[in-house]
């Protein structure tokens, strides 16, 4: 098997990620939609250290996981605030940058 | 390395400026001084330039060459010919009696009110055009020009749409809407001609490989640098469409009765005695310089639109019900004059266009003047709402009717010389041409004539009744204008001498020469 | 003895700037200061003839340069004044009648506050007038040409609140404005063929002969229909006379100074001095002739019918240049006689509008002759000098008009051909109408019955005679139409002075001398006769009878007016107010058609502004997904 | 040969993986879309991540494998689940789709994207595929610490500062600084009685104390279930057992054998109907 294998599968799941973020409406779901093109990136990032047969490319996955962390943490607060507010987690509630 | 005169006479009205702007709100008065010394001082600025400017000396005097992005070879180049050194001395000369005249254009409305230190403002935006103007006189690099040329507009549209007449006759809030359609409609249309003409710059550079016009216009001189014509004329259109809206030449002319109409009569003398001089100026510096072939090409063409343009804004001029309005026409044909004069190819032409430029700054500074103090006596400008003022107000009746016929170009006024410079000028080349454009003159007679007739004539209007005459502050605005007037009418000898050795220059890039008369050939 | 060229003109020209800057404190003594300076040039005039007078007449030529004007290239336009035998004919004229004029202008205006400015317009007529004459060249007398033009301008509305008097001003200054636009289009054809338009080279002089002599005919011809269109502006010649009715509104001494002895004698002048280029343009002076005699009936009939007896003599002053035009259109034939007979009506027309003007000073402004009748008992210098003009304009054998008048007949006559006899049937039919029509005026005025009633607040006018400021004017002038054609015929003495500018020939007449003269005679006759039976027969009636077509046609300047304004004015209203909708429409609704369109589309985009955040992200990840597309294609291509 | 092959291709046993984990990798990460409870897509979502964990490892990054089980999984994925809880269950859940036009819009663009990518990929020609053999000669982990402390030790610096910065962001966006004095009982009560509804306080759950669960509603006196009686959440839920056609039969029941045990002439049993079923 071709190793290539692995970025067709993390395209795959990089474009099922973004339809997800652009159907849900749930805020958290969202965001898991988002982890998700996260990790498709981290597989390519991986599977072309192992072709490049160096481990600059896992340091990269490494660093965009603590990113994600990151991200998370702060995101995750955003929605808590969010809800407490509005007593909603819809991104759609959140329309109000329109003429 | 000299004293950059060029540089300290652009410079000082912009650094008048920005002090005029910083006086504090309470100190209006103060901020009216300061702008007034100020541009007194670059008249006398000016008035050593054109003192140092030797007429018989080079093409381009009191250069100043300093290098300023030299990755597309830009470069703060300034210098002037005898054409440009009488436009400043015209501008210069102007602005002191537009700030005079302007006083009180700019007082707020009731006192202690709360709006954003207008006087200041309408002073600073006065001397911030007054040093644009200036320096795109002097500027020999193209992009320099350019740069100047465009951001002119800046303080224009906020002159125009920020300060209109006291008191109007639809009252305030049409007041301010027609203001700001009237500014609007200048910076779009000015804008819309800049972006074309920044199209031809860049195509220039592209051709040219700088924009220096000193070395593009030798280049083209000696045929180092050879066009294609189709370039040389796509770049000439660029150019000249953004110097006709500035000017402005018919069908671009539109914005200036708008502009003019609404604003004050300082600033509609700004817009048509300074601002709109640097489009005929340019025509006469880049076109001719730049693209002697294209100007050469598209002459027959422009004199035609620049005849159209004499004829229609006289006729429109006289069914006008508005006097601001129908100056501004008057300025419209008076600009195809200006026109004409310039693409006639002849010295004559020529020179009486450079001529044209500078008494019709005058004359039309006399006349719009005037007849703002007239309308900030009786509150409104309409023609209709006037009638036998001359009675009541004879100084002020009789100094319009001097600034009139001044426009109407009365042998002995500055105007008439430049006027039959330009026809004769036209007419030893294109006869048919001078013939039409000399029914000018009698149109010109008929709305001048109709102006005065319907306002200052017949008997009295009770709302007119209690007019006060000019005051002494408008005297000192007005009588030195008609002093001038005369001069230059009985002796413009000055200002010829200067301008007709850049004019035989100007001839020699367009290789034209003027057509020799007949008989004394044959004799 | 040159320098004193320029004092001429600048003497009343000080007077203008004084008076007009001078501001209220003048107001007690600017009459005095006006007419002082006017008698200043005068004197100066009467210097510089008797300089003339002593030199030899080849050499009666001053010229003097004072400054370069306008100098561009080969365009040459100097400051220079001429003094030849035909511009001191003028300059005498001028300053003379101007200053008598002046003088009577002094009890005439007396009661107008604006007097001071009166005469300032008045001082700054003259130096225009003085400029067009001495000019060396043409654009030099252009600028005088135009002067005048603002003077009568001035003058004409010089009394502003009356709404007539502000249109006729602005109607005599806009039709001599179409004159102008002729003479500059000559002055363009000169220096387009001669490189020139000064008179010196142009037209030759001292002797040499000028660049005219190269030139073809057809050139020629061309610069001389243009002058002479500029003529008809300024002398008030078919078809631009019409604004010569209309200037009546100004002041009577106005009408005396400008309206008939000098500033519409200016057209007269311009075809005399151009006669170089005439003279070899016969088809020009053709045309020439035929505008001179149909002018000279047009004005004739016209004066027959007027009622205001400033406008009859208008209309007699009109035909009266008829004549002189006419004479100069014939070339060195008539040159002569028609200055001759430019100076005679200078002096007889000036003392009848005088005369006219004592009568209205004495009638309380009245101008409506149905309203005079039997004058001679109240006024009687008025009736004496007013009588001694009437008789020289008709052509009283003995009197200047007959001199003059006579001649410009045989002269039209010793053109000779069909023309010639037209020409000369013209005039002598002209004769007769004007003696006609100056003895209508007469009897109207001054005999019969007086015919005027109270005004409707109810105070009769009481007839008396004027104070002697303005009686003495009359009396000089009165003078000089009887004494002038005597004096210029003394062994032809005016024909000797003139000669050398304008040169002369006898032509070959068909009839003798006698018989034309006798012919004369019998045409004014017989006018007077007629009109006696008319008018002095029979009692006028208070108000006009309704009068045949040809009366009713007259009345209203044979409706050259309504012409006018039908084709002219509705015309040109018309055109601008169509213009004024098509620029606000069609040039300006472009633009503005533009502009909504733009703003219409950008309110339909502003649509996709819908604030959900998932909708951005769709056309974000899409533009993402096209880009990504592009590059492929790109790597592909 | 075979190098070249090996250069190129894989074990048999890493295919064979690949393709069941690939295939179910996919499936969770549908179901993280398309699932309607947040929670469902949660756990998809993690399993997901699992699979990719093992493809880590299968890769030869051993440690991001583990890191990405304990960190991704292990802590991310229970965050969100503790956020999941904290919000409970919204109207957000629904797939019903509000925006014109969205769904097709997303669909297409992500098939779009998806097959581009694809496509890219395809096109793009990796020839050399040299293992991480020598890479990890002495061991991933110090191969990866080798080069994050010398090559990328900056951006491991400043990584370590996000994290900070995240975690004091977390806390000055959750923490709500309570401004206001709490309502005591008798400031409440007053309130409610000022509004002049609830004055009592909420009626409690449970029927004839029979059912005292949280879940079952009160019943009114007609029989019918009042909901002020259980919470907010479980209603959003619809967690809510109705007991009162149930309650109502056993009181018929009881009251038929009171009648028997009386012999009294037994009236035709009939279980009790709502009056609404009835209606029906």
């Amino acid at each position: 098997m071709n190793p290539v294998n692995y970025l067709y599968l993390a395209a795959l799941l990089f474009s099922i990620g973004a339809t997800g973020v652009l159907i849900r409406r749930n805020a958290i779901v969202v965001f898991m939609c988002i982890e998700l093109m996260l990790n498709a990136c981290n597989l390519t990032l991986v599977a072309f250290s192992r072709m490049h047969g160096n481990l600059d490319g896992q340091i990269i996955a490494f660093f965009t996981m603590v990113v994600a962390a990151a991200e998370v943490v702060v995101g995750l607060a955003i929605i808590v605030s969010l809800f407490r507010s509005r007593h909603s987690a819809s991104v759609d509630d959140a329309s109000l940058m329109k003429l | 390395m000299s004293f950059p005169l060029l540089t300290a006479t652009a410079v000082l009205p912009a650094i008048g400026a920005i002090a005029t702007a910083a006086v504090p709100a309470a100190q209006r008065t103060a901020a009216k001084w300061l702008a007034l010394l100020v541009s007194l001082g670059t008249l006398a600025l000016a008035i050593t330039v054109l003192v140092r400017f030797d007429p018989d000396g080079d093409r381009y005097q009191l250069t100043e060459s300093h290098s300023w992005i030299a990755e597309f070879g830009v470069r703060y180049e300034l210098g002037v010919d005898g054409i440009a050194v009488a436009l400043i001395a015209l501008t210069a000369l102007l602005i002191p009696f537009i700030i005079l005249a302007g006083w009180h254009d700019a007082d707020p409305l009731e006192t202690g009110s709360k709006r954003w230190r207008p006087t200041q403002g309408f002073f600073a935006l006065i001397l911030a055009v007054e040093a644009m103007v200036i320096i795109s006189f002097e500027a020999t690099d193209v992009f320099l020009f350019y740069i100047f040329f465009e951001a002119m507009l800046i303080p224009m549209y906020f002159l125009i749409g920020g300060f209109g007449d006291r008191a109007h006759e639809h009252g305030e809030k049409a007041a301010s809407t027609q203001r700001s359609y009237a500014a609007v409609k200048f910076l779009l249309y000015n804008l819309v001609g800049g972006l074309i003409m920044l199209a031809a710059v860049i195509g220039l550079y592209v051709v040219a490989g700088n924009f220096s016009l000193q070395a593009i216009a030798e280049a083209r001189a000696n045929g180092t640098l050879d066009m294609a014509t189709n370039t040389e004329r796509w770049l000439f259109l660029g150019f000249f469409f953004a110097f006709a809206v500035k000017a402005p030449l018919w069908p671009l002319h539109t914005w200036l009765p708008n502009a003019m109409g609404e604003a004050t009569a300082p600033v509609a003398v700004l817009i048509t005695a300074v601002v709109d001089k640097v489009g005929t100026f340019a025509m006469l510096r880049f076109c001719l310089q730049l693209f002697p072939e294209a100007s050469k090409w598209a002459t027959p063409a422009i004199l035609v639109l620049a005849l159209i343009s004499i004829v229609y804004g006289a006729l429109l001029a006289v069914g006008q019900r508005d006097m601001k309005r129908l100056i501004a026409y008057a300025s419209i044909s008076h600009f195809g004059f200006i026109i004409m004069g310039i693409f006639a190819m002849t010295s004559q032409g020529q020179s009486g266009a450079t001529l044209y430029m500078v008494n019709h700054g005058i004359s039309t500074a006399a006349l719009m003047l005037v007849a703002g103090f007239l309308i900030s006596r009786r509150g409104s400008r309409l023609i209709a709402d006037y009638g036998g003022v001359q009675k009541v107000a004879p100084v002020l009746a009789g100094t319009f009717l001097i600034g009139g016929l001044a426009t109407l170009s009365l042998p002995g006024l500055a105007p008439f010389v430049s006027e039959f410079l330009v026809l004769v000028g036209t007419f030893t080349r294109y006869p048919v041409i001078g013939i039409i454009a000399t029914f000018g003159i009698v149109l010109a007679a008929l709305y001048v004539l109709v102006l005065y007739q319907r306002t200052m004539t017949g008997p009295v209007k009770p709302e007119v009744s209690a007019m006060p005459d000019l005051r002494v502050r408008e005297l000192v605005v007005v009588a030195p204008l008609i002093a001038l007037l005369i001069f230059l009418g009985v002796y413009p000898k000055p200002i010829t001498d200067i301008v007709n050795p850049a004019v035989q220059q100007t001839m020699s890039d367009v290789h034209k020469k003027d057509p020799q008369p007949e008989v004394e050939a044959a004799k | 003895m040159e320098n004193l060229i320029a004092l001429l003109i600048a003497a009343p020209l000080l007077g203008a700037a004084v008076l007009l800057c001078g501001g209220r404190r003048l107001d007690a003594v600017g009459q005095w200061i006006g007419t002082l300076l006017s008698f200043a040039s005068f004197a100066f005039g009467v210097v510089l003839f008797a300089d003339l007078l002593g030199k030899d007449p080849e050499q009666r030529t001053l010229t003097q340069h004072l400054f370069s004007w306008i100098q561009v290239e080969s365009f040459q336009a100097d400051v220079a004044f001429r003094l030849d035998q035909l511009s001191m004919t003028f300059v005498l004229l001028i300053t003379g009648v101007g200053s008598l004029i002046h003088l009577y202008s002094v009890g005439y205006m007396e009661h107008d506050e604006r007097r001071r400015r009166f005469f300032g317009y008045l001082n700054l007529f003259l130096a225009a007038m003085l400029l067009l004459v001495l000019a060396d060249n043409y654009l030099l007398l252009y600028v005088g040409w135009e002067g005048v033009g603002l003077a009568s301008y001035l003058l004409i509305g010089f009394w502003q609140h009356k709404p007539s008097a502000a249109t006729a001003a602005k109607k005599a200054f806009l039709v001599n404005r179409v004159g102008d636009m002729g003479l500059s289009i000559a002055i363009m054809l000169m220096f387009l063929w001669f490189g020139t338009f000064a008179f010196g080279p142009l037209l030759g002089g001292e002797g040499e002969p000028g660049m005219v002599g190269d030139a073809s005919e057809g050139k020629l011809t061309a610069i001389g229909l243009m002058l002479l269109l500029a003529a008809c502006g300024k002398s008030a010649q078919v078809p631009l006379q019409s604004w010569l009715g209309d200037a009546m509104e100004g002041p009577t001494p106005v009408s005396a100074l400008i309206h008939a002895a000098t500033m519409v004698t200016a057209g007269v002048y311009l075809i005399v001095r151009s006669g170089a280029i005439f003279n070899a343009a016969p088809d020009a002076q053709l045309v020439v002739t035929i505008v001179g005699a149909v002018t000279l009936l047009f004005g004739a009939i016209v004066g027959c019918a007027k009622d205001d007896i400033k406008k009859a003599l208008a209309g007699s002053t009109m035909s009266q240049i008829g004549y002189m035009v006419l004479a100069a259109g014939l070339g060195p034939i008539g040159y002569v006689f028609a200055i001759m007979h430019l100076v005679t009506h200078g002096f007889f027309k000036a003392g009848l509008f005088l005369g006219a003007g004592s009568v209205m000073h004495g009638m309380n402004d009245e101008v409506d002759m149905r309203k005079y009748g039997g004058l001679r008992k109240y006024m009687p210098v008025t009736f004496v000098t007013f009588g001694l003009g009437y008789l020289a304009i008709i052509g009283f054998p003995g009197l200047s008009g007959f001199f003059s008048k006579d001649k410009i007949i045989e002269a039209a006559f010793a053109k000779g051909g069909t023309e010639g006899w037209i020409l000369g049937g013209c005039a002598l039919l002209g004769a007769a109408i004007t003696a006609f029509y100056m003895t209508r005026v007469m009897l109207m005025t001054f005999f019969g019955e007086k015919r005027w009633q109270p005004d409707e607040n109810g105070n009769e006018p009481h007839p008396h005679e004027s104070p002697k400021v303005m009686t003495i004017p009359m009396i000089v002038l009165a003078v000089g139409s009887v004494a002038a054609g005597f004096l210029f015929n003394w062994q032809s003495s005016f024909i000797h002075w003139l000669e050398p500018i304008t040169g002369h020939d006898h032509g070959h007449a068909p009839l003798s001398a006698g018989v034309i003269t006798g012919a004369t005679v019998a045409c004014m006759v017989i006018g007077v006769a007629i009109a006696y039976g008319q008018y002095g027969r029979r009692p006028v009636p208070a108000v006009a009878p309704r009068g045949s077509v040809l009366t009713r046609a007259a009345r209203r300047d044979l409706y050259q007016d309504d012409f006018n304004h039908v084709v002219l004015v509705r015309g040109g209203e018309h055109l601008t107010r169509s213009l004024v909708y098509v620029d606000h429409t069609l040039v300006d609704g472009v633009v503005n058609g533009t502009a909504a369109s733009v703003g219409g589309l950008s309110g339909r985009m502003r649509r996709l502004q819908n604030g959900f955040v998932r909708s951005y992200a769709v056309s974000m990840f899409g533009g993402v997904a096209i880009l990504i597309a592009a590059t492929l294609l790109m790597r592909a291509v | 040969m075979s190098a070249q092959l090996a250069a190129y291709s894989t074990s048999t046993g890493e295919a064979f993986q690949f393709w069941v984990l690939g295939t179910v990798a996919v499936i969770g990460a549908l179901c993280t879309v398309f699932m309607k409870k947040a929670v469902h897509s949660a756990l998809c979502l993690a399993g997901t991540m699992i699979i990719l964990a093992v493809f880590y490892l299968a890769n030869g990054a051993y440690f991001l494998g583990i890191v990405q089980i304990v960190v991704y999984t292990g802590a991310i994925m229970m965050l969100f689940l503790f956020v999941v809880m904290l919000v409970g269950v919204t109207a957000a859940d629904s797939l019903k789709e509000t925006i014109k036009g969205q769904r097709w819009l997303a669909l297409l663009c992500g098939l779009g994207f998806g097959i581009l990518l694809i496509g890219g990929i395809g096109n793009a020609s990796i020839t050399e595929f040299n293992g991480l053999a020598q890479a990890n000669a002495n061991g991933n982990v110090e191969g990866l610490a080798a080069l994050i402390f010398t090559k990328y030790v900056f951006a491991f610096e400043i990584t370590g500062a996000l994290l900070i910065t995240a975690a004091i962001g977390a806390m000055v966006l959750t923490h709500r600084e309570r401004t206001e004095r709490a309502k005591t009982q008798r400031e409440l009560s007053e309130e409610r009685i000022r509004e002049g509804k609830h004055i009592p306080p909420l009626p409690a759950p449970g029927v004839y104390a029979r059912h005292n669960a949280v879940d079952i509603a009160g019943l009114l006196p007609d029989g019918t279930p009042s909901d002020l009686t259980v919470s907010k959440t479980l209603r959003e839920r619809g967690q809510i057992r109705d007991v009162s056609t149930e309650a109502l039969n056993d009181l018929k029941a009881l009251e038929q054998r009171a009648e028997e045990r009386l012999e009294r002439t037994a009236i035709e049993p009939s279980t009790f109907k709502r009056p609404e079923e009835a209606s029906k």
